[in-house]
């Protein structure tokens, strides 16, 4: 049976909550590293949380609850957060989590050659870190950024033992040799094959939302990594596992028709899976074309076919799952072949050629899509061949779909050798995806889209400490981006798929961000 | 012993059959010794081997009467066959240099024998092969025993393999071809070897294509032709009344003939004085002299190895020797750049043993001798010359007989009206009777067109019957020289002498 | 009568003859393969067409193959993968031939040490494995078609080259090369009429083997996602695709493998059946 | 003899460093420099750039990189990943135990199979054999996989837990070099059978299965021998294939995720490791000849 990510969904099956037992888990994406100050995979989300913890954590209205921060104060002009931290903490390595703690996080993050990603976007604003007393830590900044709370509780934020900070051997991997104060410890990693967590029994510290307090239920756990969808599948029904995340729309079927086994879906936080117009040359410098890109696209067609009604479909830059998504904007464009069509004979594309495409003075509406094969998941290759079929039938465009690997990517992308950027990202407040993409010094603008106007709701939606405010800046965004300029063309708003074994139980998905959780909450019925 | 009536053997090709034998009837007695000759191909080997039920791959067996050691052979099982084999009769295969596994010791080859006719300890089978193989004559029987088939040398493996045919004392021992493929001096050990186990009262079965090597031995002979025996008869009255004509080709090639001489000797055609080769620190070649005059026939002989083809590619240009010097024609032909060469290149020509690997396999006839000739001239008047016809003319090498393509080799050599000819065993791959037919050819073009031939061999037979002057080799050195009936009559050098005693000659009673 | 006769010669002159009916299959099918290659359309519609409504459905008499995961018919996308399959094939072997006689001349006929150089470099270019040749060439060179087609073709090169360099050392060495030599025949001659037709005689049915090689190369690295791009229906690359929905649909790729192996197999068949031809006619 | 192990070990140490060269070179001349690889999908900002210019000493000459390179790869050094931002000797050598398991397991497999196909079903070797050959590895491997593990749960699906979870790759991976290897031998045989030493060897009353076994496996096995490098070829490109299919850690998962983020310094160790196991099948094949055939033995 489905369910959607409501956590504890399946807790009939498996009983009451019992302690003890260990639970294997096969995953689709082994880490590149397990240092929460480097993490940069979403799909590897759901394993910083066992081992770090950071100091805020989402609730599910895009608010923050307290976490190893029992709460802050922000000043009036928005420049300084100050944090009360939690005394009853230790890393499991025996060091004392306190303000110092927090401190040498902060300054290692800064540290040359450490993180330069998360110093220059999400400590760019960062001036200091003061510490006022154990209990009590200040962040300074230069000028007002809400994001820097999403910052504190996301895994960049996460807090690992100072100890370990100085001595573990390769602090960049990461690995056993990190302390943190999750309620697992890492204490084996074999590489290419799976990672190892036992219980932290000190553990004593969860955020109110966790569902329970006091040491995990599980004794252990192992995370296996199993690339392969067919492969986790086949594992899972001849019970070599108990759990996998990542399930293709083609199997939920064989899923949901084994007893015995359940399967829920959580949406994610942060952008849709979108394509991103490349506005810097022509075709898609012409407004025009680009809308009648978007109304040749029969979008929940396309993803009915690849991902079998499992997908949802997206109308917005931002998850419908975000407190600043625009429900208005839906329904307003798409699938309409006439009106792509006409738009284009508009923009002069009105000739066709042997193979039907269309041409303006001689040259085919050709477009490029590049996706980096090591980097394509999702089945996003199959979704672009399917766009690919689909805006040729409509309206007679070439779309050429190159994956190729990452070194060509990164030049294509680097010359602007591509019309399309695809891309979603998971950040758990959309505002800050928005900046990566939109802003237009950000740093994956591809679109080549520079608007001041957009620069500005960008940079006032990160002053604005209040939620309402910050709704009403990125309805505007969206507005400009979605409908005026139509620079982006939504497709799906990325999920997880976990499917288990009904004996499992507390299984669920993180608040805001969508992602499968920790194993925190996670126990095994008879 | 042996009672064979009407035995046929066909092989099954994929594509053909082949009827290898065409009804054969024979008998061997105990005590006898039997020898089978005929030309290649005439089913002398699948004769014997049929007796041992080894006839080969793919063979169909008939016979009337086939009747080894008193029972019916017809009716064997494999395992029967097996008893018979080694116990019975011992096979000599003809391939003598590659018939010893090259993986194992000739040691363990000899007692693989014993082992399988039940001797049951190792040290007993060791003790008996050492034993064999002082029996044959083969010296150091214990160091030999350990050692492996290529650190013998030809006339050894031959004596190691017929010591493993004799090992479970079979009572027929079947030799086919026991001594082609070894020197003549080696050759005449072999045969002595033989006698010596004949006159002990072993049974044999010999099998040879040259009359003169069994007439020694036999006391009958069957001639083989086409898979049919066509006569069979004591060897003594063989010799003297051959009934039937291939039989006394055989018979004449064996006895040897001098053709006639040809005309006086003219000018100088090819001088080397002072011929040094070195190879490696090996010097191959010492001090040879050696002069050809025009319409001369110069006869090269000596052992395997002892220099004979080194000399003829110095004299060929296709090696440059170490020192000394060769003129052709006047002209310097050593040390000077091919190109210098070239001009006198056609004057000079070769004819190889082996003449298949002497033409590019994918060249008509036409085209080889084409080669030779001014462009546009016509082959077909010298394949007439050599007694060709124009229907060889678009054959390739391959679809010739060894015959034919020596014929081709000759007359692409004469075609371009060369002073001198050098040949280096031109008919030892070649069959008696077709080996006259060749040498005569080559007698007569020195006669019809004066052309010298530099003929080498290591058969002093075919060189007594065709050179006017021979050169005796011996470890790279000419140790004696002079006209071929002062050499052969009265050698002069120890060397020669022990040579010539090597050569089995046939005395035909007069 | 007939003696029963001890072994070889029974299975072996069967083993001759044995394959004729294979072989027949095998040129008919090969025969098929390129009329795929060259008019696609004969056999087969749209490879392209996908249907929504219609994906992963099992081998039917509308759709032969079933259909894949964008609900386009497998058989069509076969026959038209042909051409992008055996194209990429004869490209690289045609690189891979090339640059094979190429070196394979040179160190046959240069002097010992640039031959012992260069022979050398073959030997171990050719235990060196394909696979790793062609990804490390693809690192270089990055993913696409042409980069594919020359991994294969360079990762190729060394066997080509050592026959030929064998086969340059043979013919230079034999006796009618030799005999050419004694008709003024210049250098630069021997090596145009004698060495090289002879060299080149065996490469033709080598290069059909090594066809065979190319293909299943190519299924190879396509399968590792490092063949030509999307949509294009490239056998190792449906293979690799049709992987994701093994459980509900083994035929998107199982039937584009069967038929790599089926186009191998005829490959070989046809090849070792003319290098027997080709021997025999060397020996007979 | 000490000369002859010398020359041996210098022309390993000459085809290392070639390959090493030859490598370096090539990837020198990669796409895309060296920055774009470690930025990856990742922020790209020119201070990143900077960092990471500065962090791995990206601004020296390709000379000095590559001499560094060398001098650091005769020590042990071979760098670091610029994906997992590990040393790549660890990387490897985590790696390269369960490659080497699946390797050998796989050749045991296919030699064993090869000797039982080519001594007792001769006539079926060839076909089977051909087939095998010529069907891409990762296929087999595919049905075996979903028959075996998924349908009948036999075997695990993946991971390299124990010896059950290494029959099916093995098998896999040893099935085509079983092909090759049967037919090779079966030729050899045949030939070895024909030959007049193993007529002789009949002719001393040995049975059919004495002469195969006590005479002609060797020489069958001297052309099996000279395909041991070309196995090697074959189960090492194999393994880049066959772990990908079965999800086993190993090389090969290293290699092609190391190709596919032009993770330079791993794709270098993996060609040198490639090379320096080159150098060694080769000695083995040399010592394998001597041990089978006394002609090439010296006195
Ligand atoms: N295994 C075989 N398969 C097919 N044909 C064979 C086989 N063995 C022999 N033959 C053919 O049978 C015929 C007789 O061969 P055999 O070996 O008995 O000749 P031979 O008289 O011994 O000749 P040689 O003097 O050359 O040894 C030849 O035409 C030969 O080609
Ligand atoms: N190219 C070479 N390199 C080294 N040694 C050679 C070479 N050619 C010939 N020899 C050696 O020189 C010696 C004489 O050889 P050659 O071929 O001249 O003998 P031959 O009298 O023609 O012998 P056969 O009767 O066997 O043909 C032999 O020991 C041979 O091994
Ligand atoms: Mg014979
Ligand atoms: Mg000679």
């Amino acid at each position: 049976g489905c369910s959607s990510g409501s956590p504890g969904g399946n807790a009939a099956q498996a009983g009451e909550p019992v302690s003890g037992g260990s639970l294997t888990w096969a995953v689709e994406t082994e880490p590149i590293t397990f240092n929460p100050h480097q993490y940069a995979q979403a799909k590897t989300r759901l394993l910083v949380w066992n081992t770090f913890e950071a100091l805020l954590t989402h609730d599910d209205k895009g608010g923050y609850l307290p976490w190893l921060a029992t709460g802050y104060e922000v000043s009036p002009d928005g420049r300084a957060y100050t944090f009360k931290l939690r005394t009853d903490v230790t890393f499991s390595d025996g060091t004392r989590f306190d303000a110092a703690a927090v401190k040498a996080n902060v300054d290692q993050l800064l540290a040359p050659n450490y993180a330069p990603a998360v110093a220059a976007v999400q400590l760019k604003n960062l001036d200091k870190v003061e510490v006022r007393d154990a209990a009590t830590v200040v962040f300074r900044l230069r000028k007002p950024d809400v994001l820097i709370l999403d910052f504190l509780s996301s895994p960049q934020g996460a807090q690992i033992s100072p100890k370990s900070l100085q001595e573990a051997e390769n602090l960049k991997a990461g690995g056993p040799q990190l302390a943190g104060t999750g309620p697992f410890v890492l204490d084996r990693y074999t590489p290419g094959q799976e990672v190892h967590f036992t219980r932290n029994p000190a553990y004593n510290w969860a955020p109110p939302n966790a569902g329970h307090s006091g040491p995990a239920y599980l004794d252990e756990i192992t995370y296996r990594f199993l690339k392969e969808s067919s492969v986790r599948v086949g594992a899972l029904t001849s019970g070599q596992v108990q759990l996998i995340e990542g399930v293709p729309a083609t199997d939920e079927s064989l899923i949901s028709a084994t007893p015995g086994l359940s399967l829920q879906r959580g949406l994610n936080s942060g952008s849709t899976y979108s394509y991103y117009f490349n506005t810097a040359h022509a075709p898609f410098d012409d407004v025009l074309v680009r809308q009648a890109f978007r109304e040749a696209l029969d979008v929940p067609a396309v993803l009915a076919g690849v991902y079998r009604k499992t997908a949802t479909r997206a109308w917005s830059v931002i998850g419908p799952t975000s407190p600043f998504y625009d429900k208005s904007l839906e329904n307003t464009y798409g699938a309409n072949a006439q009106k792509a069509n006409q738009l284009l004979d508009q923009a002069g594309w009105t000739a066709r050629d042997a193979e039907g495409f269309r041409t303006r003075d001689g040259k085919r509406l050709t477009v490029r899509l590049v996706q980096s094969a090591p980097f394509v998941r999702d089945r996003r290759d199959v979704l672009a061949q399917a766009v690919q079929a689909a805006v040729k039938q409509s309206a007679g465009i070439d779309l050429q779909v190159q994956l190729v690997d990452q070194g060509t990517a990164t030049k294509a992308l680097a010359d602007g050798a591509y019309e399309l950027f695809d891309n979603s990202r998971a950040d758990t407040d959309a505002g800050a995806a928005l900046n990566l993409m939109l802003y237009s010094t950000g740093s994956i603008n591809r679109t080549g889209f520079k608007n001041p106007q957009l620069d500005k709701l960008l940079d006032d939606a990160v002053a604005t400490t209040d939620q309402a405010g910050r709704t009403e800046l990125y309805r505007k965004v969206q507005q400009l981006v979605i409908t005026d300029q139509a620079l982006v063309l939504p497709l799906y708003a990325p999920q997880d798929q976990i499917a288990a074994s009904r004996s499992v139980g507390g299984v669920g998905f993180e608040p805001t961000a969508g992602v499968p959780g920790s194993a925190y909450r996670l126990w095994l019925g008879k | 012993m042996i009672r064979v009536e009407d035995l046929r053997v066909t092989f099954q090709l994929p594509r053909r059959t082949v009827d290898a034998v065409r009804g054969v009837s024979f008998e061997i007695e105990p005590g006898e010794c039997v020898a089978i000759v005929g030309e290649s191909g005439s089913g002398k080997s699948v004769t014997a081997r049929s007796l041992v039920g080894l006839a080969g791959p793919g063979a169909r067996v008939d016979a009337v009467r086939l009747e080894v050691d008193g029972q019916d052979a017809r009716r064997f099982a494999p395992r029967d066959w097996r008893r018979l084999r080694g116990g019975f009769a011992g096979l000599v295969l003809q391939d003598a240099l590659v018939s010893l596994d090259p993986l194992r010791t000739v040691g363990a080859e000899i007692s693989e024998v014993l082992r399988v006719h039940g001797e049951r300890s190792r040290s007993a089978r060791t003790r008996q092969a050492h034993r064999l193989l002082e029996e044959v004559h083969v010296p150091e029987p214990q160091r030999r025993a350990g050692q492996y088939p290529h650190q013998l040398s030809g006339g050894l493996r031959q004596r190691a393999l017929i010591a493993s045919a004799l090992a479970a004392a079979p009572k027929l021992l079947i030799a086919d071809e026991p001594t082609t493929a070894l020197d003549a001096t080696v050759q005449a050990q072999i045969l002595r070897l033989l006698a010596e186990r004949r006159a002990a009262g072993q049974t044999l079965l010999l099998i040879s294509h040259d009359l003169a090597v069994v007439a020694q031995l036999a006391d009958r002979v069957l001639v083989m032709k086409d898979g049919r025996i066509v006569e069979s008869a004591p060897t003594k009255a063989l010799l003297t009344g051959a009934v039937h004509t291939y039989t006394r080709t055989l018979v004449e090639a064996a006895a040897g003939r001098r053709r006639a001489t040809g005309p006086a000797p003219g000018p100088v055609v090819v001088e080397a004085t002072a011929l040094r080769k070195v190879y490696g620190d090996r010097a191959v070649v010492r001090d040879v002299d050696v002069t050809v005059r025009r319409g001369e026939i110069v006869g090269l002989v000596g052992e395997s190895g002892s220099g004979k083809t080194t000399v003829a590619q110095l004299l060929f240009g296709l090696a440059e020797p170490t020192s000394g010097q060769v003129r052709f024609e006047g002209q310097r032909f050593s040390g000077v750049p091919e190109r210098a060469r070239r001009p006198l290149r056609r004057r000079l020509q070769f004819i190889a043993q082996d003449p298949l690997s002497a033409f590019d396999p994918r060249w008509t006839v036409r085209r080889i001798v084409a080669e030779a000739l001014p462009r546009g001239a016509s082959p077909a008047p010298f394949l007439e010359r050599v007694g060709l016809g124009e229907d060889v003319l678009d054959r390739y090498p391959r679809q010739l007989s060894g015959g034919q393509r020596q014929r081709v080799a000759i007359a692409r050599a004469i075609a371009p009206r060369p002073s001198l000819i050098i040949c280096d065993e031109p008919v030892s791959a070649l069959d008696v009777s077709v080996q006259a037919q060749v040498l005569d050819l080559l007698a007569e073009i020195r006669e019809q067109d004066g052309t010298a031939l530099l003929f080498i061999s290591h058969d002093l037979g075919v060189v007594r019957d065709l050179a006017d002057r021979v050169l005796v080799m011996h470890d790279g050195r000419v140790v004696e020289q002079g006209p071929a009936s002062a050499v052969f009559d009265r050698p002069a050098h120890e060397y020669t002498r022990e040579l010539l005693a090597a050569v089995p000659t046939l005395e035909v009673p007069a | 009568m007939t003696i029963a006769l001890d072994r070889p010669g029974a299975a072996r002159a069967r083993s001759l003859r044995a394959p004729r009916p294979g072989l027949a299959a095998a040129a008919v099918f090969l025969v098929l393969a390129l009329l795929a290659a060259l008019w696609p359309a004969l056999f087969a519609g749209d490879p392209l067409a996908a249907d929504p409504l219609h994906v992963l459905e099992a081998p039917s008499g509308q759709h032969w193959f079933g259909t894949d995961q964008l609900g386009r018919d497998v058989f069509a996308r076969v026959v038209h993968g042909a051409r992008h399959s055996l194209s990429i094939g004869v490209a690289a072997t045609l690189i891979a031939v090339g640059a094979g006689i190429l070196l394979g001349l040179l160190a046959g006929l240069s002097h010992k040490i640039a031959d012992e150089a260069l022979s050398r470099s073959f030997d171990a270019l050719s235990a060196f494995p394909l696979v790793l040749l062609a990804l490390l060439f693809i690192a270089i060179a990055g993913t696409g078609t042409t980069s594919l087609i020359v991994a294969i073709g360079m990762a190729l090169v060394p066997h080509f080259a050592r026959v030929v360099r064998a086969q340059t050392f043979v013919v230079r060495r034999a006796a009618y090369v030799t005999h050419a030599v004694a008709f003024g025949a210049a250098r630069s001659r021997l090596v145009v009429r004698h060495v090289l037709p002879n060299v080149l005689g065996p490469v033709p049915v080598l290069a059909v083997l090594g066809l065979g090689e190319a293909i299943l190369l190519a299924a190879g690295l396509s399968f590792l996602g490092m063949g030509p791009q999307p949509p294009s229906p490239e056998w190792g690359a449906m293979i690799s695709e049709g992987r994701g929905y093994l459980h509900v649909a083994w035929w998107a790729s199982v039937l584009p493998g069967a038929v790599v192996t089926a186009t191998i197999v005829a490959l070989t068949v046809a090849g070792r059946f003319y290098q027997r031809r080709f021997e025999g006619r060397e020996l007979a | 003899m000490i000369t002859a192990i010398l020359r041996r070990a210098g022309a390993g140490l000459l085809v290392l460093w070639a390959a090493a060269t030859a490598a370096y070179l090539a990837l020198l001349a990669a796409p895309g420099d060296t920055v774009d690889a470690i930025v990856g999908d990742g922020a790209d900002t020119p201070g990143i750039r900077a960092q990471i210019i500065q962090e791995w000493h990206l601004d020296r000459s390709a000379v000095v990189q590559y001499l560094d390179f060398l001098l650091r790869a005769a020590h042990g050094d071979l760098g670091r990943s610029y994906l997992l931002q590990r040393p790549v000797s660890a990387v490897i050598g985590s790696q390269l135990a369960p490659t080497l398991k699946l390797a050998v397991a796989a050749a045991v497999f296919g030699v064993v199979l090869a000797l039982l196909f080519a001594v007792t079903a001769r006539r079926l070797t060839s076909t089977a054999g051909l087939i095998l050959v010529s069907t891409p590895p990762f296929l087999i491997g595919i049905i075996l996989l979903s028959i075996f593990s998924f349908r009948l749960g036999w075997f695990p699906v993946s991971g390299d837990r124990g010896f059950a979870a290494l029959v099916l790759p093995a098998i896999t991976l040893g099935l085509p070099i079983a092909g090759t290897l049967a037919q090779v031998l079966r030729d050899g045989l045949d030939r070895a059978l024909d030959e007049p030493f193993a007529v002789t060897a009949r002719a001393r009353g040995l049975r059919e299965s004495g002469v195969l076994i006590r005479h002609a496996l060797k020489h069958a096995l001297l052309p099996a021998v000279t395909m041991l490098g070309w196995s090697f070829g074959v189960l090492i490109g194999g393994t880049v294939i066959v772990e990908q299919v079965f999800g086993r850690p190993g090389l090969g998962q290293v290699t092609v995720q190391a190709v596919n983020s032009s993770d330079l310094p791993v794709v270098l160790a993996v060609v040198i490791l490639a090379a320096a196991v080159f150098v060694v099948i080769n000695t083995v094949t040399d010592l394998a000849y001597l041990l089978i055939d006394p002609r090439l033995r010296r006195s």
